[in-house]
């Protein structure tokens, strides 16, 4: 539990900053702190075992489906790692709390930092590789916010998002690489995988899972070649470098290397790769550091170059090597920690880290001068400084390699160390030696303690490592290296090696190379400034850049509200993969269902619907002929329906139609009466292709079908059989309509509802917009005739409407045994609805209607709905109906259902739905520039 | 019904229907020949309703001869006698705003316009 | 029986009828004319609705004619309108 | 007589698709409306062709298949539903944009 | 009674109709049309606000039948001339047709009348509406046209409703 | 028989009945009616979770007819959790309208919020292919109203191809329908199961396009290439919150897919076989990359917003494509986090919209309570990119968990669209969070508006909580996928009757 609650820590606590901001800097900070060092204690309390030899775990059941669980364990390794990143990380934010201006926001950074420090620690003490790769891209995203901290300097925008690009992708190959492994192994836990060495090293996917993982290694630890993004992350405030880059975030590249060492190395790829990888990366990076101005570019890259020693050490694959890699990752936090936060210094009292602008600091900034004399001899490897230590072991084992043969990896480390020698004694010389200047920005003097007592602290460090290196540290380098190596081998540390020693020499060489190459710096430089560079920067945004100008171009391209190109690309689509279908499948049967012999009267109705519909694309263009050619090929589909035996369809498709007409044609007032040709001759030839090959596939399909018998019985047996005595009613149409699939027809009156409630919620939104409304009065109007209402035709509706009603009432009555039904009654009433609003006009008409067509939906869904629910009441399911036959004198035998309850929903809904659709239109038809109107026709007035 | 009874009605029928047809295919022909817009509005008003009426009238007599009564060809007759002359009217109405109709058309004598030529009234 | 023969007749003249109309529909010199000719269409369906009811020996279908009825004038009456004044509900 | 059919159905189908591949709201609801012709019908072809047979009890032994016929009710009062709200939309859009153009210009978004 | 059946002539159509859509002689068919007749003018009486005065309904019943049979002749006479005479010889006619009769359901039976028979079309109104606008297919003598028109049709209206 | 498994259609039916008859013009009580409506949705929504976790699928017949003639709803595993997504999805939207004021912009928004609830329920527990139909329209049809909701030039025009689209869509329903039920002459889905084995070779051909044409029709829902068009200006020009909610509807499409994958056309079905994964994996893969690559291309928030969908989808219909127990469970789990992730992203798009002058990611302008929504912003684009720690770096992991057998092909895909997203959505958050204002321009004041912002974090809240309990989750998820892939209780909850 405790190690679970050591990485937890962080995160809980990463909720304390923003509260206790409020109480004050000092309270913010000293939250943090608190949180960080409770998360050290526990450590500690685990320590004892640990360097006991023991391992100690915590296991808490996640995501045991996939084998991602909250798994924790404890080596010597782990604990090496956890100290520095909660030692280091109490260090910091002492110092940031003093380096934090006064309008930064003190909250935001100790959040990010805490969310970062329990990443940290998740990774190194993830007992699961899940579980480490979860806290990984942890890392990456709280880098992320941390590097673009200070939100105002771009720079910072372009390093964070630079920073998180590699290592986010790099952790996103690691991901498939660790799902490699854990496949291999047969387990996500860390502590399974290090057992199965031999198998994972002999598995063909050793080669791929290794690369993926040193993906993510390497992009993390800035090795080359991804490590161009590190001295971009320096736009971050100095204590973010002074974490991140130096003991923590790019040693998790180094430490899951390190944790990996003992399944993954010892392969001639894991050295090829791993010490290459890191050898370049010495020399490069070190070579750039000598010639950076910017102290924190300078420790940037020099870090990069630290990096690769010790990459270059672990890819060695011995465990000597590695134990030496492990020493200078100590070493390195250090000296490297102290130099960052001194670097900050400088920069907060000089306000400048420009090397070129310095100088002279030793007189004004002694007590920093020291601090960093000591952190950066230490990294130039002098003798008796930690640095010094681990340089002249790394230097020992780089002699030893003989690959690719005796001496160059040798030579290149000695060259590597030179340049370390060179930029870090320009550090300290162009910084703080040589005279007071009188131009800085700002005149610098020491800070006050709260600023200086961290990186002394490490410099201090620094110093006692460097002497008593085995008591200082050998208690924790050897377990940690145990763990490494998978031996318990114990390292003593000499500063001596004799002098037979080749490290001796290659030392000597680097130091006096160093010195020599600092003494012709200035020629150097000119030389330098000279070359053509690649600059990292400009490479990167010389990618990430077209890259996201090739993703927009792709999908604006593809998604550029072109309807008919969309459209097309579906169509054809859809007929692709049915005719694949088809064409895959065991070859369809042809029908063997006798065939209709033609009867003349369908087909005088086919020839002209056939040459109706012909017409259309070609006479489409005047909207009002099309519109009429539509109208007649909805119209004989009627008849057609009828003579295939089906008069409810007829019936329906009818009065739809018309309703649908009248629609259009309300419509088609405010369109354009004409449709534009836009469109050349091949387009109109592809659409007429493509339409074309879309029609002959369907008609084929539906000759296909129809011509097949059924292979099985078809439910629609059982409503025939039951049309009647379950349902009630002989039309098996309407009962299954109104019975046996109610449901559905409750659905389809809602859609309808919803419809009108739309098309009036969307003529308010029109009516509401005072654009709009100025265009509809000054919509083209052509001559119109002088009558709104002629007289005739109010005459005649009078009498009509009431006749249309009762064609209407005898529908709805009829429908449950004869063609009708609600819905053709509510259309019917509809129409004579529409007739009356034609005749008389809308207004006069509408202010003589009693009720609301909001109100007849309702009532309608209502009506439906609890016809519906009425058969709980008895226990039965959901629109459940009864039906009774009923003698009643006068009245002939009836039959009551609740069906027809139901069906006066239906009529309600369609009715008011009609109603409310129209009463849209006409309100913004009013603003066309007509007043209302206030008689039935136009004689009443003027008589 | 006797053998006689029967074969008289359906001459009868039969009659009706060929006379009907005729009278249908009168109204479309109508359409084509005659040359003027306001002309050819007469032809479906009239001959075409008579062609509807006729299988209106066979439908309901020949349901009779099968027993049944069938009285709704009655209703449709009279939805169309409704009908047909407000249709009619419409449609010349259209012809003449639109100036597709014999252009000599005369004084209403009663000093207003023809109300389709009016001007339009604008209620308050 | 010679009434299966004067349907047939009936309905060769329906079906020149259409022709005819369509002919004319495509033809037509102005816009009301095709209104015109919708009209005349409906009604000639109205008759194919009737006859068909014949042939098949029932009155189903008579609910479809007496519906075609109605529909045939509301639907004249509003393409009129909207030629006459663009709006067909004012 | 089911060859007239699935030509019809075919026939209407392409009309139907023509039209929506047009650049204008009108005739592409136009088409839209073709193409629920087209499935209508061919809906209710999945029931096979039969000829005097309406499914009313006490009319006829051998039915046409009711239950297609009900599908294609289903079918077109929701097809309405949906061509007025379109209608609508078309409007709409032409009002707000002072033209009935179908693409949007997603670049000026 | 005025208020319940507001145009008693609708309800008996409405009733007379009702048994024309149900097709059978019922008791029951019979409540149902008398319940119906009464609702449905009820229901719609606002739109039809004044109420139009029949003096002489059997007067009406027997203009119906001259009407009907008109309607017959004309057809055939309107067959003649489509089909028989030849284009040039159609002598197409306006005819004005001052009208005496004043109620807005006389007017509209008058002007449906002539659309009906023999080869004249009511064509428009004035604007006042006292003249409709008559179209004639063949009409030599336009006057004579109405003159009958006037004779024939517009003098029994005017018994019948004024 | 258990009436709550109707309840989910016929209590939003109800409410927004009542609503359009007597609340309109009282916004006030049709907020405490909508509400009260969802919240009782998500109290049923657990119950009806619970029943069929301990009873098993368990079927409800409308109207009392025996299946497969009547229509019967199924409540299982699937849809009880499906029903309780949309209802924790539709609380926070509401409170988000309410917070927000999005309600108060246009007519009738909350009737058309239940209608769409309606359909949306009635599409997941319907047992039967044509009500499944008839229930997408409802949906639709809602979704038509609320996409226009407020109107405006740009939102109308792009509703009519939204529209336009998915009526093509609904014809292709129709088609496909037409023709399973001409070769099966059956609709409810379990009596297809139950038939189709037996189908003769002759219909195998007829079938296979039926198959094909309902699998490319719940592709247009879910937004798959090369059916995904219509998506980016749907999403992109509607109502923030109701792109939010409209992160359910893809997954209607996810939902019927898996549905008749599993059970009317698996891949043991002799006439199908495995037609469906075989264009389901190509076209998965494709939306992902083209979701992925729009997120890096987008110009506007809405827009990355809505390509972030699409790159949802693809991945959900990577998972589904696997076709066996494993796949399907990730596919769920992936469908519980995305739905709640894209919600999330455009409530902040909507937030963000309120509190800067544009919302192009070309240009500067400040934010408004800038930290806040940026956390939110963060939030998001953790769980959209698949990083940890939220759920969807898991349901990533899951999917590729389930194809390791061919790691090659897909898992690079996944990944590098992971890495693609990265890059967009890093690039987006900080130019819009953290590229400074050039003329200095003062954000305008931050709208109060705490139940809003609240409604945003719940889902934040949510995400975690998917996060934090995947190990119980996942256990069921498997369970769920299991009784999908052995559709026999399903089948035998209908208890198919032979006709006379
Ligand atoms: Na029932
Ligand atoms: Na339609």
């Amino acid at each position: 539990m405790s190690l679970a609650l050591i990485a937890a820590l962080p995160f809980l606590g990463a909720l304390l900053p923003g509260l206790m901001i409020r109480a004050g800097r000092n309270a913010c900070a000293a939250a943090t702190g608190a949180v960080t060092l409770l998360a050290l204690i526990l450590l500690a309390l685990q320590a004892p075992a640990v360097l006991r030899g023991e391992i100690v775990q915590t296991r808490i059941e996640w995501l045991p489906a996939l084998g991602l669980n909250a798994n924790f364990f404890l080596d010597g390794l782990g604990l090496m790692f956890a100290g520095l990143i909660l030692g280091i990380g109490l260090l910091i934010i002492l110092y940031a709390r003093f380096y934090l201006a006064k309008s930064d926001p003190m909250g935001q950074f100790f959040t990010y930092l805490l969310l970062f420090q329990g990443a940290m620690v998740g990774i190194v003490l993830s007992d699961n590789i899940l579980l480490l790769l979860v806290f990984w891209e942890l890392t990456s995203l709280s880098s992320f916010l941390l590097i673009g901290y200070w939100k105002h300097l771009p720079e910072g925008r372009q390093g964070a998002r630079m920073a998180l690009a590699v290592t986010g992708g790099g952790g996103l190959a690691m991901i498939a690489g660790m799902l490699i492994l854990g496949n291999i192994a047969g387990s996500y836990d860390l502590t399974v995988i290090l057992q199965n060495k031999e198998a994972i090293q002999a598995s063909p996917h050793y080669l791929p899972a290794l690369i993926l993982i040193l993906l993510g290694a390497f992009t993390k630890s800035a090795q080359f070649p991804f490590h161009f993004w590190l001295p971009h992350a320096m736009a971050a405030p100095t204590p973010v470098s002074a974490y991140l880059h130096s003991a923590t975030m790019v040693k998790a590249g180094i430490f899951l290397m390190a944790r990996m060492w003992p399944v993954l190395s010892g392969t001639f790829e894991w050295f090829v790769i791993v010490a290459s990888a890191g050898l370049i990366t010495m020399v490069m990076a070190a070579k750039i550091a000598l010639f950076k101005d910017d102290l924190k570019a300078l420790l940037a890259f020099s870090t990069v170059s630290h990096l690769g020693l010790i990459t270059m050490l672990l890819g060695f694959g011995t465990p000597e090597a590695a134990t030496v890699a492990i020493f200078h990752i100590l070493n390195h936090a250090a000296f490297k920690a102290a130099l960052f936060m001194t670097a900050g210094i400088v920069d907060h009292e000089a306000h400048t880290r420009d090397l070129k602008r310095l100088g002279g600091l030793r007189r004004l900034m002694p007590v920093t001068f020291a601090i960093a004399a000591i952190a950066s001899l230490s990294m130039a490897g002098i003798p008796p400084l930690n640095g010094f230590l681990s340089k002249e072991m790394m230097l020992e084992e780089a002699a030893h390699v003989a690959w690719p043969n005796a001496w160059l990896v040798g030579v290149l480390a000695t060259i590597g160390a030179l340049f370390s020698v060179a930029y870090s004694f320009r550090f300290l010389a162009h910084g703080f030696l040589g005279p007071v200047r009188d131009d800085y920005p700002h005149k610098p003097h020491d800070p006050g303690f709260g600023l200086w007592a961290a990186p002394a602290l490490l410099a201090v460090l620094v110093v006692l490592v460097g002497l008593m290196p085995n008591t200082m540290i050998g208690w924790l380098l050897n377990p940690a290296a145990s763990a490494t190596t998978g031996r318990g081998i114990f390292t003593n540390i000499y500063h001596w090696h004799g002098l037979q020693a080749a490290a001796l020499w290659m030392s000597v060489a680097a130091i006096g190379g160093g010195l020599v190459l600092l003494g012709a710096y200035p020629r150097l430089r000119s030389l330098w400034d000279a070359t053509p560079r690649p600059e990292a920067k400009r490479i990167f945004d010389g990618l990430i850049e077209p890259l996201a100008d090739a993703a927009r171009q792709v999908t604006d391209s593809l998604h550029n509200g072109r309807f008919s190109r969309s459209m097309v690309v579906a169509v054809v689509g859809i007929g692709v993969l049915a005719t694949l279908a088809f064409l895959t499948a065991t070859p369809h049967a042809p029908g063997t269902r006798p065939i209709l012999p033609v009867d003349p009267l369908v087909l005088c109705l086919w020839l002209v619907l056939v040459v109706a519909a012909f017409a259309v694309p070609f006479l489409h263009r005047n909207r009002l002929v099309a519109l009429l050619l539509t109208g007649v090929v909805g119209l004989l589909i009627a008849p057609m329906f009828a003579m295939f035996s089906a008069p409810d369809l007829a019936l329906t498709q009818l009065s739809v139609e018309v309703v649908t007409l009248l629609l259009m044609l309300l419509a088609l007032n405010f369109l354009p009466k004409e449709t534009p040709v836009e469109s050349r001759l091949p387009r109109r030839l592809r659409d007429a292709a493509v339409a074309g090959m879309a029609g002959l596939g369907i008609g084929g399909l539906a000759y296909a079908m129809m011509t097949r018998q059924p292979a099985f019985d078809r439910i629609s047996a059982f409503h025939w059989a039951q049309s009647k005595p379950g349902a009630g009613g002989t039309n098996a149409v309407n009962t299954i309509i109104v019975d046996f699939r109610g449901y559905d027809t409750y659905g389809e009156i809602i859609v309808l509802g919803i419809a009108a409630l739309v098309i009036y919620a969307l003529s308010e939104a029109l009516l509401r917009n005072p654009a709009v409304t100025a265009r509809l009065a000054s919509l083209p109007k052509e001559r119109e005739a002088g009558d709104r209402h002629p007289m005739m035709l109010v005459v005649a509706t009078r009498l009509l409407l009431p006749m249309a009603m009762m064609v209407g009432v005898y529908i709805y009555l009829r429908g449950h045994n004869m063609p009708g039904g609600g819905f053709v009654s509510g259309l019917v009433f509809a129409i004579a609805y529409l007739m009356q609003y034609m005749a008389s006009g809308y207004d006069w008409s509408h202010a003589r209607q009693r009720y609301d067509h909001h109100a007849l939906i309702g009532w309608g869904v209502l009506v439906a709905s609890l016809s519906g629910v009425g058969a709980w009441a008895f226990g039965l399911p959901f629109l459940t109906s009864g039906f009774e036959y009923v003698h009643l004198w006068p009245l002939e035998e009836f039959e009551l259902a609740t069906a027809a309850i139901f069906d006066l929903g239906v009529f309600l809904c369609v009715l008011g739905a009609i109603l409310l659709a129209l009463a849209s239109l006409s309100r913004l038809a009013l603003r066309t520039g007509e007043g209302p109107n206030t008689t039935a026709h136009d004689l009443e007035e003027t008589r | 019904m006797t053998p006689a009874l029967d074969m008289a009605l359906d001459l009868f029928l039969s009659s009706i229907l060929v006379g009907g047809g005729i009278f249908a295919l009168v109204g479309s022909y109508g359409l084509l020949r005659l040359p003027r817009p306001m002309q050819r509005l007469h032809a479906p008003t009239k001959a075409t309703t008579i062609g509807v009426g006729a299988a209106l009238l066979v439908s309901a007599l020949d349901l009779l001869g099968q027993g049944q009564v069938s009285w709704q060809e009655l209703l449709i007759t009279v939805f169309l006698l409704l009908t047909a002359p407000v249709s009619a009217l419409f449609l010349a109405k259209t012809l003449i705003l639109r100036g597709e109709a014999d252009p000599d058309i005369p004084d209403s004598g009663t000093g207003k316009p023809w109300a389709t030529l009016a001007p339009e009234r604008h209620d308050s | 029986m010679i009434l299966p023969y004067a349907l047939l007749f009936f309905l060769g003249c329906l079906t020149l009828a259409f022709a005819l109309n369509l002919w004319r529909l495509f033809s037509a010199p102005t816009l009301t004319d095709r209104v015109v000719v919708l009209d005349t269409m409906t009604i000639n369906a109205i008759a194919l609705v009737v006859l068909y009811g014949i042939w098949a020996g029932t009155g189903l279908y008579l609910e479809v004619a007496v519906l075609f009825a109605l529909t045939s004038f509301v639907g004249t009456v509003a393409y009129c309108k909207f030629l006459l004044r663009g709006n067909i509900i004012e | 007589m089911e060859a007239l059919l699935a030509s019809a159905i075919g026939l209407l189908a392409a009309v139907g698709i023509y039209l929506t591949l047009r650049l204008r709201t009108f005739p592409v609801i136009l088409g839209l409306t073709f193409l629920s012709y087209a499935v209508n019908l061919f809906l209710f072809t999945a029931g096979r062709l039969a000829v005097n047979a309406a499914p009313i009890v006490g009319t006829t032994d051998a039915p046409a298949d009711p239950l297609p016929q009900a599908l294609v009710l289903t079918a077109i009062v929701i097809s309405f539903g949906m061509t007025a709200v379109i209608m609508i939309m078309a409007i709409g859009g032409h009002l707000q944009a002072g033209h009935d153009r179908i693409d949007l210009d997603e670049d000026k978004a | 009674m005025r208020r319940l059946f507001p145009h008693p002539y609708l309800s008996l159509t409405l009733i007379v109709m009702w048994f024309l859509l149900v097709n059978q002689w019922k008791l029951g068919s019979l409540v149902m049309a008398i319940i119906l007749a009464t609702i449905i003018p009820l229901a719609t009486s606002a739109w039809w606000p004044d109420r139009p005065r029949v003096k002489r309904p059997f007067a009406l019943a027997a203009y119906a039948i001259l009407v009907l049979w008109d309607v017959i002749v004309a057809n055939f006479q309107v067959a003649r001339i489509v089909l028989f005479m030849p284009r040039d010889r159609i002598r197409s006619a306006w005819i004005t047709v001052p009208l005496d009769l004043t109620s807005p359901e006389a007017i509209s039976l008058l002007a449906g009348t002539i659309t009906m028979t023999p080869g004249t079309l009511t064509s428009d109104m004035s604007a006042c509406g006292r003249a409709l606008l008559v179209h004639a297919l063949h009409a030599p003598d336009p006057d004579a046209v109405r003159d009958q028109i006037k004779a024939r049709y517009e003098a029994r209206l005017k018994r019948i409703f004024e | 028989m258990n009436h709550w498994i109707i309840a989910p259609v016929v209590l939003p039916a109800f409410v927004a009945a009542l609503m359009v008859l007597t609340l309109r013009g009282h916004l006030a009580l049709q907020r405490i009616a909508s509400l009260a409506a969802i919240i009782a949705l998500n109290a049923i929504a657990v119950a009806l979770l619970w029943s069929a976790t301990m009873h098993g699928p368990e079927a409800y017949f409308l109207g009392d007819w025996p299946a497969p003639f009547g229509i019967s709803l199924v409540l299982d595993r699937l849809s009880a959790m499906m029903v309780a997504l949309l209802a924790v999805l539709a609380l926070i939207t509401t409170l988000y309208a309410i917070g927000s004021g999005w309600d108060a912009k246009g007519a009738h928004f909350h009737p058309l919020l239940q209608f769409l609830l309606m359909g949306v329920g009635g599409a997941f527990l319907t047992g039967d292919a044509f009500n499944l139909f008839v229930f997408f329209e409802v949906l639709l049809i809602a979704s038509y109203g609320l996409m226009i909701h407020g109107g405006g030039d740009r939102r109308t025009r792009a509703g009519i191809q939204y529209i336009a689209f998915n009526l093509v869509g609904s014809s292709l329903f129709l088609f496909a329908l037409a023709l399973l039920y001409g070769v099966a002459g059956t609709l409810n889905m379990a009596d297809l199961a139950a038939k189709l084995p037996g189908l003769p070779a002759g219909d195998a051909a007829l079938l296979r396009v039926a198959a094909v044409m309902l699998i490319l029709v719940f592709a247009i829902k879910g937004a798959l290439v090369p059916l995904q068009f219509w998506l980016p200006g749907t999403y992109a020009n509607a109502p923030g919150v109701v792109a939010a909610l409209f992160a359910i509807m893809t997954k209607v499409g996810a939902y019927a897919t898996l549905r008749f994958v599993t059970l009317v056309f698996p891949t043991d079905l002799p006439a199908t076989g495995t037609l469906i994964p075989a264009f389901l994996l190509p076209a998965a893969l494709v939306t992902l990359a083209i979701g992925a690559l729009g997120i890096l291309g987008a110009t506007t928030l809405p827009r990355l917003a809505a390509f972030a969908a699409i790159a949802s989808m693809g991945t959900a219909f990577l998972a589904i494509a696997h076709m066996t127990p494993r796949g399907t469970s990730a596919a769920l789990y992936y469908i519980l986090h995305s739905t709640l992730a894209t919600a999330l992203i455009f409530l902040v798009a909507d937030l963000v919209s309120r509190r800067r002058a544009h919302l192009r990611l070309d240009a500067p302008a400040p934010v408004a309570q800038n930290g806040l929504i940026a956390a939110l912003y963060l939030a998001s684009a953790v769980a959209l990119a698949g990083m940890p720690p939220l759920s969807g770096f898991i349901g990533k992991l899951l999917i590729l968990d389930a194809w390791r057998d061919q790691a090659f092909a897909i898992w690079p895909a996944v990944l590098v669209s992971s890495f693609l997203m990265l890059l967009g959505l890093s690039r987006a958050g900080s130019l819009l969070f953290w590229k400074p204002s050039e003329s200095e321009a003062v954000a305008d004041p931050a709208p109060q508006e705490p139940l809003a912002v609240t409604a945003a974090f719940a889902l934040f809240a949510a995400l975690i909580a998917l996060t934090l309990a995947a190990g119980p989750v996942t256990g069921w998820l498997d369970g769920t996928a299991a009784s999908l892939h052995d559709p026999a209780a399903y089948i035998g909850a209908n208890r198919l009757e032979v006709a006379p």
